[in-house]
């Protein structure tokens, strides 16, 4: 992910900024604190990617914070029923604003093969993804990759530049 | 009097380095104030009722046995300090005031103002 | 937003304001879906009287993803995926209940040495589902270190189902009529090493917290449930023995080889969490003590060394072979499949399958070796046909982690399923859970939801 | 005690009651009308010999599509009609499913004491399906009668909050009868996809 100023629709930087944007992207790449918002089987694979075997606490992203105020990333962790729906979008909007989503496992990214009245196809319908982890359920080495990847999209963020949309999914049902 | 210039001195700096960085952190942070945020965080739902300071009596009673306990306490430190010098008597006056507080504590224990049922 | 309106709201108790003008209300807080505190997503409307919990209505299907809905458009074996992520934490006893529940259904019985193998991964999915609740249980009242060895532990018992079933957690191991792949080599040493770690974190763990004084004080006498009250509500498992009630499916009425290998009960007496505690613990010894017997006692494996079917080729360069219509070369060969597939060549065949051609895929030699094993496969594998069990409805009771865990299975002759019902030991936990937490105070809930051992793919399904 | 004699004992004790009763496949099976339900299973309960002390399951079944022939295609969609591979010999077949009502309510019973198994098939008809609630017998009816409400749309008489327990509220419909597809969703937020 090289640090392109014009991906972020970012004017020309001067050189003390970029400078600053730097250290701040390093400083919040390091210190993730995750709000790891957990249901179903992924969170099994999350236990075991947060434990000591393959410990995310090498990445900094070692501490839970169980409430959105304190938490810069929400990691959800498995399947989102419509039941389910509204709460986790008020507790996305309850975050305070620097916020991530990592949409972890392939019912979050997709809703799986639980492709039924019951279950919310993809949270990328409802809320804005930063990073998607594949899998049902990705393996630990997986979540790494994807914590590796979204630590590049916060190095590569800048403090000031507004973060561009991803394009919502076209209704093709 | 000059040991307590080194308190306010020791004062001073604590509360200038919180206050510098809470005042950082409000000018510096984003300001984003929206109503689902500055609604009350109760798991992900809408909360029935905002406390307003209602609170079960039992509280009440809790607090209050525990600031006696609490003074109490406070007048143990400068007799711990000057625990050498006052000898024996200091000791008996001591045994004393405590006994006295310990005669409080059983009674409102058996009258059963510390279990919560 | 659409929030779910509940009795209890209506009847929050306003009571007439007294001489003063005051009045009292009672304090409605949700113990909501997202709660820290709890490993499950559940929501609990507690009406308060301070710390006391005066009413709590238990609200859950928050995961529900519609298991029974999907198990209809499936055909039998491709409900299998669907029943790993039902007790996701014990997936191997899912697919064991199923896919016993439709053999009975089709009236089938599987060779000796598969019985074995599916009473021995379904044990060591007991132990793993064992752990990660104390462990998860111990977190919440402050043991952090507790839950770090147990998951430890987990991992050594998950590399060993990885090596036998090639995945950690969904596993989709068992089929109609056997299983994927027999034991790999080595598995008996790779398995004595595992439980070797496994008791040394138990010993770890149990010297943490056996007679810690916060664990002992928050876990005893709370959450309390009398024998009688238990069955009535229809509870199994470690919550009913804990409360002295002997009932284990896998005693009562043994299934596979259960009746053959001696293990004994573990039987609580107060009935309250730390019973639970200790009667888990005990289980865990006793299933692997299941495993150490059972791998002595299985039935002999395949004759590794036979000159008709010594040749081995790689499977791909076989389909190659195959594919050019070059039989001669194949047939009598034995296919070198993946590493996580040792065990799935026609040596394996007569010790973990069923030899019903009609409801079990032929080994791939055979499948390309000759006419009869093309057929099988296609018979069994092209929409229309499949596995096809007669008109007919079977309930096949297995003892899950958490209880008594029964698949009735309906079949109009399709191909697919008609009904599948999953009969969760959890759901009647959870019934009884909102007695056991009214009187109680807020944080004996902890502990209690701890225990309960509610895994939401299971509840809602 | 055996199935069989376990189920003459109901049949004796209410003549009338039990519409058809077998055993299949090991699991003793009794047909019993709606109306029944409720002292036959206070008898199940309370018989010394019997001692049915633990309700394992309250679940439905809609029989609305049963058996629309043998080897239908899994995917509607591909409309292709094959001769089906022929089934499994079956040595004892089952008597078909009951004749009137299109759902039937399945109720299983053990007894923990003498270690045996009964499972009560009792019809609902189509419109407006109505049965006896077991509450005041098991507590444990209580959330197995609220799920096949939510999912089948049969009330429970006698049942004190017949909620909804898997489905949220604004929900219209019963998702597991035959007659709902598979993926008609209902969004509380987001689009309809």
């Amino acid at each position: 992910m090289q640090k392109d100023p014009s991906y972020f629709g970012q004017s020309e930087p001067s050189y003390f900024t970029s400078r600053l944007d730097e250290a701040i992207g390093w400083a919040r790449k390091y210190s993730i604190f995750q709000y790891p918002f957990v249901t179903a089987c992924c969170g099994m694979e999350y236990m075991a990617a947060a434990c000591s075997h393959y410990d995310v606490d090498r990445f900094g992203a070692g501490l839970p914070r169980f409430s959105p105020r304190q938490a810069d990333v929400l990691f959800v962790v498995g399947t989102i029923s419509h039941k389910m729906a509204p709460v986790l979008k008020r507790i996305h909007e309850q975050m305070a604003d620097p916020n991530w989503v990592v949409a972890f496992g392939v019912c979050t990214c997709t809703g799986g093969f639980y492709d039924n009245y019951a279950t919310v196809m993809g949270i990328d319908t409802i809320m804005p993804v930063d990073v998607y982890i594949p899998g049902c359920p990705p393996r630990p080495e997986m979540v790494l990759d994807g914590l590796m990847k979204l630590q590049d999209k916060i190095q590569a963020q800048h403090t000031t530049g507004k973060r561009p949309e991803p394009e919502q999914r076209p209704d093709i049902f | 009097m000059n040991e307590y210039i080194g308190i306010a001195v020791m004062f001073l700096l604590a509360g200038g380095l919180a206050g510098l960085m809470v005042w950082l952190g409000s000018v510096l942070g984003k300001k984003n104030p929206t109503p689902e945020k500055l609604g009350p965080f109760e798991c992900g739902q809408e909360p029935f009722s905002l406390p307003m300071g209602r609170l079960a009596v039992k509280f009440y009673l809790t607090a209050i046995l525990f600031i006696l306990f609490d003074v109490e306490l406070v007048f143990l430190y400068p007799w711990a300090v000057l625990y050498r010098r006052l000898g024996y008597v200091g000791l008996v006056e001591m045994g004393v005031f405590l006994a006295i507080l310990m005669v409080g504590y059983v009674y409102a224990r058996d009258n059963g103002a510390l279990d919560w049922k | 937003m659409a929030i779910q309106k509940n009795p209890i709201v209506e009847t929050t108790a306003i009571s007439e304001p007294d001489a003063a003008g005051l009045e009292t209300r009672d304090m409605m807080l949700n113990i909501g879906p997202a709660h820290p505190a709890m490993h499950g997503i559940i929501r609990i409307v507690a009406k308060l009287e301070g710390e006391q919990i005066e009413e709590a209505d238990v609200q859950i299907g928050y995961l529900h993803r519609g298991f029974e809905k999907m198990s209809e458009t499936v055909d039998y074996n491709g409900v299998v995926p669907y029943t790993d992520r039902l007790n996701y934490v014990s997936p191997l006893i899912n697919n064991m209940g199923y896919c016993m529940a439709v053999e009975k259904l089709l009236g089938i019985s599987v060779p000796e040495r598969c019985h074995y193998v599916r009473v021995i991964m379904s044990e060591i999915s007991r132990v793993s589902d064992h752990l990660t609740c104390v462990g998860a249980t111990a977190m919440e009242l402050g043991a952090f270190t507790v839950f770090l060895y147990m998951i430890k532990a987990r991992e050594y018992l998950w590399e060993l189902i990885e090596k036998v079933t090639g995945a950690r957690l969904t596993i989709t191991y068992c089929r109609v009529g056997g299983v994927k792949a027999d034991l790999p080599e080595g598995f008996a040493e790779a398995c004595s090493e595992a439980f070797k770690e496994t008791r040394t974190v138990l010993e770890e763990s149990n010297a943490l917290l056996t007679r810690n004084r916060i664990f002992a004080d928050r876990m005893n006498d709370t959450g309390a449930i009398s024998a009688e009250d238990a069955i009535a509500y229809g509870i199994t498992g470690p919550f009913l023995r804990a409360t002295g009630a002997a009932y284990d499916v896998r005693k009562d009425c043994p299934y596979a080889v259960y009746d053959q290998i001696p293990f004994d009960v573990p039987v609580g007496t107060r009935g309250d969490n730390m019973d639970r505690y200790l009667v888990r613990m005990e289980e865990m010894e006793q299933s692997m003590r299941i495993v150490e017997t059972a791998l002595e006692q299985i039935p002999g494996g395949p004759v590794l060394v036979n000159p008709e079917t010594g040749r081995p080729i790689p499977a791909a360069e076989m389909v190659d072979l195959a594919k050019v219509g070059d039989i001669g070369a194949i047939s009598g060969g034995c296919a070198v499949t993946g590493p996580t597939l040792e065990g799935s060549g026609r040596l394996y065949y007569p010790s973990i399958a069923t030899d019903e051609k009609r409801a079990f895929l032929p080994a791939k030699e055979d499948t390309y070796g000759n006419i009869e094993g093309l057929m099988q496969q296609f018979k069994l594998v092209m929409h229309g046909h499949g596995v096809r069990p007669p008109n007919g409805e079977a309930y096949f009771p297995v003892e899950g982690a958490n209880g008594e865990l029964g698949f009735y299975v309906v079949s109009d002759g399709a191909g697919n399923a008609y009904r599948v019902r999953v009969r969760p030991p959890c759901f009647a936990i959870m019934s009884a859970l909102s007695t056991m937490l009214e009187g109680e105070m807020i944080a004996d809930m902890i502990p209690t939801f701890g225990s309960v051992n509610m895994i939401g793919g299971e509840l809602d399904r | 005690m055996d199935n069989d004699s376990l189920l003459a004992s109901v049949t004796d004790r209410f003549p009338d009651a039990a519409l058809a009763s077998h055993t299949y496949r090991g699991d003793a099976t009794l047909l019993l009308r709606p109306e029944s339900l409720l002292s036959v299973a206070r008898f199940l309960k309370e018989d010394a010999a019997l001692q049915m002390n633990f309700l394992v399951d309250v679940t439905a079944v809609d029989y609305s599509t049963f058996g629309e022939g043998p080897g239908r295609a899994f995917f509607a969609s591909s409309g292709v009609s094959v001769r089906p591979s022929e089934q499994i010999p079956d040595p004892d077949p089952w008597p078909g499913p009951q004749s009137e009502g299109r759902f039937a309510v399945v109720y299983h019973f053990y007894s923990m004491t003498h270690k045996h198994r009964l499972r009560l098939v009792v019809p609902a008809q189509e419109d407006e399906p109505e049965v006896d609630s077991l509450i005041p017998l098991w507590p444990a009816a209580n959330w197995l009668e609220r799920e096949v409400w939510d999912m089948f749309g049969i009330r429970f008489a006698g049942h004190p909050d017949l909620r909804r327990i898997l489905m949220y509220e604004p929900f219209e419909g019963h998702p597991l009868r035959k007659d709902y597809p598979v993926n008609k969703r209902q969004p509380l937020i987001g689009p309809k996809n």
